[in-house]
């Protein structure tokens, strides 16, 4: 491993011991991603209380990157308001489309910041990207529903 | 007289090259395309800084040396494939253009059916969708066996009275199978199909014969063998593409332009509407001389010692599984495989670190990774100037990846 | 700032060739082709002794970079014709692919009508014709004046209610003539036609603004403005190319892919099946460079005064018949002409014995020929590099040709 | 003019002052070629008595290597039997199809033999051909219905 890998000590760790994997309820919204070009596949529940992002559970398979950055995701999401969550979200597609240009802000994106060197990599940063957008998705469609529990709308989506 | 790699080694400048401060590029992705040599960037270059000019119909100096390269290239081309007749010889900008001409040009109506194989490149299998699409007619296919051979227990089911066009690979681009075409055509025949061949993959590892094959039209691409992006190749018998409809209208395909209409001019101008690909086909030219050189046979044999080794070596890693043909009988040097747990994408990243290029995905035959439970698999695939010692080095990085992920 | 034409025919190795020897190359027909100056050509050995890789999903050093300069390119050009977006920008092999592209994928069907004009390329007519066949749509044409002009006049007799597409040229290659873009455009608009322009001969010798010429969509052909062969443009309005259905089906240009049924990857991706001209588009990128930092403006100043000078230098020559505008205004600097009692292929053999390149014959346009009466022009025609020079010897070169029949 | 130069003496003359230009009677059959490349049009009428070529008359367009191509032709041509016609059509046609490689025998061509230097210009072979293309075909349509006089066959042809 290089100085310049993507495969910061961050991502293997989320990676071999991702956080908040397994898909649980109440949730308001399930969506299910991919990426048909290599397989990655995720579906992701997201739980909200008020405008509270309550619980984010997801499950799925794909590379290394895709699958630490769900985990890092959802530590960073859980538990903000969805305000708050969106500017992260937004903080961290920035980041991704910088091709390694932003100096990330650590007080925001915390562990999210060992993605800095998957954003020179054209090619890897829908992995990355993949559990964001399911989030992405899976949260308009629960501020539709919020509040409602049990099974909420589930749809598809290719990322 | 086998292949001197380390002198051919020396005609491409790219081998030379570190990725990184370090690490040199060892390229094994040969199967989405191939470097080229000096000789053919040379070609090019004095293409352009001697005798660039339009071509056809010019008669002044530059236009006259411009259209004796063209055409002499054609007719280097048509040596290298055996075709009867230089007008058999049309250029497209690549293999899937090629392909997308036949599926537009070929009869089809309802009730008609296509026949193509699930290891298809997609480039062999959208068109033929789209055009199924368009006309009505049916598409079928061949399925495939658990060790990467088209299941021909399926063909006498499939390819029936109603078959007009049986389009399938000559060599599998994800699974490196080398298919019976003598078989194939000899069924389409029987029922009357056109007989299409998607020679991408063959034509730049082995000697073709495009008569010898008994096929009607053969499909392949210049920057697979050795030569430009930007130029295919379209060879189809002369007295089928003389009756075939046009596909792309325009300057030098045709005879007589009125408002009220036009007649087309003959093959095999009817099908290269527009400006050719002038340099191109002129560099395509200098490789096809290259590979001339060089000897088919002597590419064959090289690459076909270097798949024994590859094949070999690669069942030794724990945890590897190959994606079809796990013999070097029928196969060619392209090697796709799965190791357990890690996900191709992990597989080409580490692999890059140190310099070695792969190609991971579905290798634009997605059908196929689907039928071997595989989203993706991470392929290695050799050319002319590979060499044991990339073979090595993959192997080596696959053992590294291992121990990086577990 | 204007332009140092001595410092860019530097630039252009091709230009300090003799004919033969002691006859130095005056190259006059730009209209066939350009010339490609060494920025270009180094583009193209870099890339490919360099960078030389498969675009797209790949993830090795060589995929990325090569990548990165294909879709690099993309935003060269996206930026040099003002797109909105980069994914309107679609890389196809010249111009008459483009066009092509067009007449198979914009919706047509019996009692539709196509609008073409009597001055049209047959790149930009055939295909109509085709397509027109193909649906059962008719096509119709604006006619010429006795000057080289669109008959305006006729515009609003041939476009009606039925008019599904007015497909037109920008600078017709034959005549020199600029066309009105706004008031055909505008009567297209106005019964809901699609809008074609042929930018073929326009975007490589002037300022193009695809938004500001609220057209739909606009062809233009890497070649002619000094970048390789092998690669043209299509721009389109984004909401456009969405909705449209696909053209060539193959690699890269899907989304998921099924043995049963595929969808499309979103744009530019979906009309760009195949390997794409990889290192032509970055060539072209290169090209486009040259042109900016010279400043399209300044190209177009240079050239318009060459014009100038030449339709005046050309008038003077006894019998001499200028087939096209002979006034300045919106005409660009291809000039045609019919020499009183001698035949175009005398006058263009004899002028490439002094070295001078021209181009001789129907240029493609033989409709427009047939309407001015002749099956045939010698046509002279300017590039940024050309300079008052090179017309001085083609005037002294049709004295001799006169003297030397009569 | 260089050396090089297509245009010989013998062209330019034949070109100048033609030879047997004019459309006669009696024919057997009569053609009209054209290429629409350049639009050369040729109109070519052929008498046959018994196996002699007894006359060849034309009349067209064209530049000046398809109009004394036309001229140099009705010179070799006119009194010679069908056979010995059809033989010097044959060895001018090698000739122009030689790209200047070939030796021509001025016995066979006489003042055929100064296109030799066209034969090198591939653009320009069509032109000099134009002419014995269309006497080819009115010859075949000719022997066909030799024997008959006045108005024969008459067919358009592309060349
Ligand atoms: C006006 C015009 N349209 C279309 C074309 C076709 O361009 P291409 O041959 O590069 O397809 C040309 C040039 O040949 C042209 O001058
Ligand atoms: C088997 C096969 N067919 C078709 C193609 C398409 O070739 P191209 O991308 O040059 O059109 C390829 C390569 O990508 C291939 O491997």
């Amino acid at each position: 491993m290089t100085d310049e890998s993507i495969y910061q000590e961050i991502i293997l760790d989320h990676y071999k011991h991702p956080h908040h994997r397994g898909l649980r309820e109440p949730f308001e919204a399930e969506v299910r991603h991919l990426n048909p070009t290599c397989g990655d596949e995720i579906t992701l529940r997201v739980h909200l209380t008020g405008r509270t992002v309550e619980d984010v559970s997801y499950d799925g398979e794909g590379c290394s990157i895709s699958q630490a950055s769900a985990s890092v995701m959802t530590d960073l999401l859980i538990g903000k308001t969805v305000d708050d969550a969106l500017s992260i979200h937004d903080e961290f597609l920035r980041l991704m489309h910088s091709r390694g240009e932003l100096e990330p802000d650590e007080d925001v994106l915390e562990d999210a910041v060992a993605f800095r060197g998957v954003s020179r990599l054209t090619a890897r940063v829908k992995c990355a990207l993949l559990a964001w957008m399911a989030w992405k998705d899976a949260v308009s469609q629960a501020s539709g529903t919020a509040g409602d529990t049990g099974a909420g709308a589930t749809s598809e989506g290719a990322a | 007289m086998s292949l001197d790699v380390a002198r051919v080694r020396k005609d491409f400048p790219i081998l030379d090259r570190e990725v990184r401060p370090g690490v040199p590029l060892v390229y094994l992705d040969n199967a989405a395309t191939s470097q080229k040599p000096t000789q053919v960037l040379d070609a090019l270059r004095d293409y352009y800084e001697l005798h660039n000019a339009n071509v056809h119909r010019g008669i002044h100096t530059l236009a006259e040396e411009a259209t004796a390269l063209y055409e002499g290239a054609r007719d280097k081309v048509a040596a290298f494939v055996n075709a009867a007749d230089r007008r058999e010889i049309v250029f497209t900008k690549n293999s899937s253009e090629a392909l997308n001409l036949l599926s537009y040009v070929l009869p089809l109506g309802p009730g008609d059916e296509v026949v193509v194989t699930e290891m298809e490149h997609h480039s062999n299998l959208v068109p033929w969708q789209l055009a199924c699409t368009r006309t009505g007619a049916t598409l079928k296919w061949i399925g495939l066996t658990d060790d990467g051979r088209l299941d021909l227990a399926d063909l006498d089911r499939v390819v029936t009275k109603r078959t007009k066009v049986v389009a399938f690979v000559h060599q599998s681009n994800l699974l490196g199978t080398v298919n019976p075409v003598d078989v194939v055509a000899a069924k389409a025949r029987s029922v009357g199909a056109y007989v299409v061949l998607d020679a991408s993959q063959s034509v730049p590892h082995m000697g073709v014969d495009v008569q010898a094959l008994d096929v009607d039209f053969v499909a392949f691409t210049g920057h697979k063998m050795c030569g430009p992006t930007g130029i295919g190749v379209l060879w189809g018998r002369a007295d089928l593409l003389e009756q075939l409809p046009p596909f792309l209208g325009g300057g030098e395909m045709i005879d007589e332009v009125t408002m009220a209409g036009s007649t087309w001019a003959a093959l095999p101008h009817k099908y290269e509407a527009g400006t050719p690909p002038i340099a191109q086909a002129v560099g395509l030219g200098a490789a096809v001389d290259y590979l001339t050189d060089l000897g088919m046979d002597n590419v064959r044999a090289h690459e076909h010692e270097l798949t024994a080794y590859a094949l070999n070596a690669l069942q030794q890693v724990d945890g590897l599984r190959i994606i079809g043909p796990t013999t070097n009988d029928e196969r060619g040097g392209a090697i796709s495989f799965a190791l357990q747990g890690i996900h191709p994408h992990d597989v080409g990243q580490l692999l890059d670190e140190r310099g070695i290029a792969v190609r991971v995905g579905h290798h634009c035959a997605r059908p196929a990774c689907l039928r071997y439970g595989v989203p993706a698999t991470t392929r290695a695939s050799v050319h002319l100037y590979s060499t044991t010692a990339d073979i090595d080095a993959l192997v080596t990085g696959l053992d590294h990846v291992r121990r990086f992920f577990t």
